[in-house]
């Protein structure tokens, strides 16, 4: 080939060094994203990212802007903190469910509530990651993890949490959609979904949360096929993939 | 409002406008009595004064909000009462490891538990030795008039730049909520550059800020330039008074709202021609152990009074290092009278003569 | 310059851009890199029509894709 | 003066003194009672005087003992029946700002058939009621939540015990301004019991109500206050 043209290549919101993740995590594809969403909308210089605890903890070493590395499950109140410090910056948190669904419920859903002007990138993938595989507040019924050994019920450890459907019920909520990665038409709709989010967010109208239904196939025992295989047959069916808020405008 | 002019302030208002004065545009709070007028003040005078505030949906997530302004460069502030400081320790924690400043008000209450709205000083541990888990150390102030509520609010937002570091300003229940007159300072506050804030980089590379260092040696470096750093500050910002130390047979040390106490005690004592001093500690950490021990050199007993079950009287006992006894004085959910202190000192007088 | 080119020491080898491939001409090499992972590789350049699809399912972000400049 | 005066205002406007001195001196010639309707404060409520008012023959209608310092709204029984007998002169003391003028919206009712003056305690040393905007805001955001008409303005220029007599003229100075703002009349002045006999001459002709300090400890009290502007700091 003599003269040739970029069809990919890697975003420079993303510092040039290799990745904990597992292999076939999805975190790294949503990471990517994120990265991919910022450079693409120019605001590299404008953005501050607010990471969380699990696996998502490096967040702050990958991405190449300013990034927060807070404690657990507080990054929405630590993202308000900013926002209102620095209202024309992109502010965004990166979430698993754990951090976000558990520990940060509150947190969440009161940035929600007050219609924070942030975005919430949450990473669904129904298991503790970083601690070595516990139940989450989304585990499946049925799913087996360390602490739910027998397998997830509803006597003993209650429902998998939806998170979408609560928070699209707050009018501080201005843009909520659920996406996963499973193939690649469904990470192109989940870039565009976080791309609205983000577009929300700079327009000023409230607060977007994009959910990202995630394989982790270390901590479910499944290879990387089989476990974006799972997200499509297991999680989907729980956790129904959509939009369920979208403000005029960013549609 | 012009800088000559007096007026008559609760001491959690005189908190909220001090700290507008001491440059800072950001609160986050949430109720609890007896420390609400300070989130009710600024609620008012923040937007007239351009910044933000915002209620909390809990002291949790407060000292958080207090977290992501101080690491986007602004000089921000919350204040609680104990069990809501209680609930903001690992908070505290994070933001001193991450060596931002922030300036937090205890108007303690009677504890534990919900214990009661009275006024309380038995958040000492609690703020001097720690509170949150691990090495770290937060500057404490303590005030004992509304005057100095809004003097050492404005110092606390420039001991806070100064180190990178939290700060607290610690009253009890009724300091919060009597009145006094006060002037309140005319400054323009000069905020320090923050190169490290993140703000959105705008030309330079990231910024990150983080508290995470698994590597061992990694961490104890961190610790170790955490403590260069409270070193410092405990060669430079130890600050007391003294009232009559120079021949004190009996040295008082209270502070807050009971050193006010003690020094109508003490000077009813020399009235009475006992030979009674007060020394009263401004920073209660970093503790002024040397200006302690030059106080209570001609003492034959030392009384600590405090409205705790004993906390200071610890930090007392460590800088007299034996020398002369150290008795102790404490109420709970009540301010003692100097009536109470005077018999003390009278008790004492009476046990060395 | 091939079309599709891999950062080999950073592939995990997790087989995502070889399983959406449409045109199935990417597979895992025999070799093993330093991390211990056979990394993808291009094995047909003719069949790629640099759709970047790989690139877009790689999640350690270790695949540049090009393609000819049409006059 | 009608039998039924109800004295709100500011936070700090000095209500409680006032209330509880009206009403020692209103107790000389009928009875008289004092109600503590404060649900906004923790502290220095005139409900902490209660064993002083009996002693002096003040009725004081406070909470139930055991929740005096619960940190609740609780509201003092006995209200309504004594607003509707005539035997008794009552002083309501009320919470802080609008937002303690809130409890007195569930009495309405009562009140509107009651001979009755809502009466606000101004000082102007106070931070929101400074200057004559913040006057007549403060007496319209009262208004509002209590959903009542303001009958009158006591004047209570004071910095506590450090006011002096210039500090009283040039506050009241402010009152009056704002009381021409409200068209309202001002019903009286309050003036620091032990410098009353010293400052009289100098007063403005208005019943003059003399403040012994009762929600105070003594050692509060002291004029001169310990500050490190008087005392070197030593380091």
């Amino acid at each position: 080939m003599a003269e040739t043209v970029k069809v990919y290549s890697r975003p420079k919101t993303l510092i040039d060094k290799p990745w904990h993740f597992c292999p076939g995590c999805h975190h790294g594809i949503a990471h990517r994203l994120c990265a991919e969403v910022v450079e693409e909308m120019g605001l590299q210089e404008m953005t501050v990212g607010v990471g969380s605890v699990g696996c998502g903890v490096f967040s702050y070493e990958y991405f190449n802007f300013d990034g927060i590395g807070p404690s657990h499950g507080r990054a929405p109140a630590v993202a308000t903190g900013v926002k209102r410090v620095l209202p024309d910056r992109l502010v965004f948190t990166y979430q698993g469910d754990g951090d976000l669904a558990a520990i940060g419920t509150t947190e969440m859903v009161h940035a929600a509530v007050r219609g924070e002007k942030i975005t919430i990138v949450f990473i669904n993938n129904t298991v503790y990651g970083m601690t070595g595989g516990q139940m989450a507040p989304t585990t499946l019924m049925g799913q087996v993890t360390t602490t739910s050994p027998l397998g997830r019920e509803a006597k003993q450890a209650g429902y998998p949490i939806r998170v979408c459907e609560m928070l699209a019920t707050m009018e501080g909520a201005a843009y909520v959609s659920r996406v996963a990665l499973f193939n690649p038409a469904q990470v192109v709709k989940a870039k565009k979904s976080i791309r609205k989010a983000f577009e929300t967010q700079m327009q000023g109208v409230g607060f977007s949360l994009v959910e990202i239904l995630s394989a982790c196939p270390t901590n479910w025992g499944l290879s990387p096929l089989e476990a974006a295989k799972y997200v499509e047959n297991n999680l989907v069916p729980v956790f129904p993939l959509g939009e369920f808020k979208v403000p005029e405008g960013v549609k | 409002m012009s800088n000559t002019e007096l007026l008559l302030m609760k001491g959690n208002e005189a908190i909220g406008e001090a700290a507008i004065r001491g440059g800072c545009r950001y609160f986050f709070g949430y109720p609890i009595t007896p420390q609400s007028e300070v989130l009710e003040y600024l609620a008012r005078r923040l937007p007239e004064a351009g910044g933000a505030y915002v209620q909390a949906e809990s002291e949790v997530s407060a000292i958080n909000m207090v977290f992501g302004a101080a690491a986007a460069g602004a000089r921000v502030m919350t204040a609680s009462s104990s069990p809501g400081i209680s609930l903001m320790q690992e908070g505290i924690s994070y933001i001193a490891s991450a060596q931002l400043p922030a300036v937090i008000v205890n108007i303690m209450r009677g504890s534990p538990g919900l214990g009661g709205i009275q006024p309380s000083q038995a958040d000492y541990f609690q703020s001097t030795k720690g509170g949150g888990h691990g090495d770290y150390r937060l500057v404490v102030l303590a005030p004992s008039t509304v005057q100095e509520m809004i003097d050492h609010t404005v110092m606390a937002f420039e001991i806070a730049e100064k180190y990178c570091t939290p700060v607290v300003v610690f009253a009890d229940g009724m300091m919060g909520q009597m009145m006094e007159p006060v002037i309140l300072p005319d400054i323009e506050p000069v905020p320090s550059e923050k190169p490290w804030a993140t703000t959105g980089m705008q030309g330079r590379g990231p910024n990150i800020i983080h508290t995470l260092h698994l590597p061992p040696d990694q961490l104890e470096w961190h610790n170790n330039r955490l403590f260069e750093k409270y070193h410092q500050i405990e060669a430079q910002e130890k600050r007391s008074l003294e009232y009559f130390t120079d021949d004190a047979e009996i040295l008082v040390v209270a502070y807050g709202i009971v050193s006010r106490v003690a020094r109508a005690a003490v000077e009813k004592a020399r009235e009475a021609g006992v030979k009674a001093g007060l020394f009263r500690p401004v920073t209660l950490w970093p503790y002024p152990s040397e200006a302690l021990v030059k106080a209570a050199g001609k003492a034959r007993k030392v009384l600590v009074v405090e409205v705790s079950m004993g906390q200071m009287v610890e930090d007392v006992r460590l800088a007299i290092n034996g020398r002369v006894p150290v008795e102790f004085y404490g109420r709970i959910g009540q301010v003692p009278t100097p009536e109470e202190i005077l018999n003390k000192i009278t008790q004492l007088i009476a046990e060395v003569a | 310059m091939a079309k599709v080119s891999f950062l080999e020491e950073r592939c995990k080898g997790c087989g995502l851009c070889i399983a959406f491939c449409p045109k199935d001409c990417l597979e895992l090499a025999e070799s093993l890199n330093s991390q211990g992972y056979h990394p993808a590789t291009l094995t047909d350049e003719g069949k790629c029509i640099s759709c970047a699809i790989c690139a877009r399912m790689c999640p350690d972000v270790v695949i540049e894709v090009v393609r000819e400049a049409r006059r | 003066m009608q039998r039924v005066l109800v004295l709100t205002g500011g936070f700090g406007s000095g209500k409680s003194e006032l209330a509880i001195n009206l009403a020692l001196s209103l107790a000389q010639q009928q009875p008289t009672a004092l109600v503590d309707l404060d649900i906004a404060n923790p502290y220095f409520r005139s409900r902490e005087a209660r064993h002083f008012l009996a002693e002096h023959g003040v009725k004081a209608v406070v909470p139930r003992e055991e929740w005096l310092d619960a940190d609740l709204p609780i509201l003092s029984p006995g209200l309504r029946s004594l607003l509707r007998d005539s035997q008794w002169t009552v002083v309501l003391d009320v919470g802080g700002d609008e937002i303690g003028a809130i409890a007195l919206g569930s009495f309405q009712a009562d009140f509107k058939a009651v001979p009755h003056q809502l009466l606000m305690v101004v000082n102007p040393y106070r931070p929101f009621t400074r200057d004559v905007d913040g006057i007549e805001k403060m007496c319209r955001e009262i208004e509002g939540t209590s959903r009542l008409t303001m009958h009158g303005l006591i004047s209570n220029p004071n910095l506590g015990q450090a006011t002096e007599l210039e500090h009283l003229l040039r506050g009241h100075q402010i009152v009056v301004q704002g009381a021409q703002r409200l068209q309202l009349p001002i019903l009286g002045l309050g003036v620091l019991a032990d410098r009353l006999e010293e400052w009289k001459p100098a007063l403005p002709s208005l019943p003059l109500i003399p403040i012994n300090i009762h929600l105070l400890p003594e050692w509060l009290l002291r004029k001169k206050q310990t500050s490190p502007k008087d005392e070197s700091i030593k380091k």
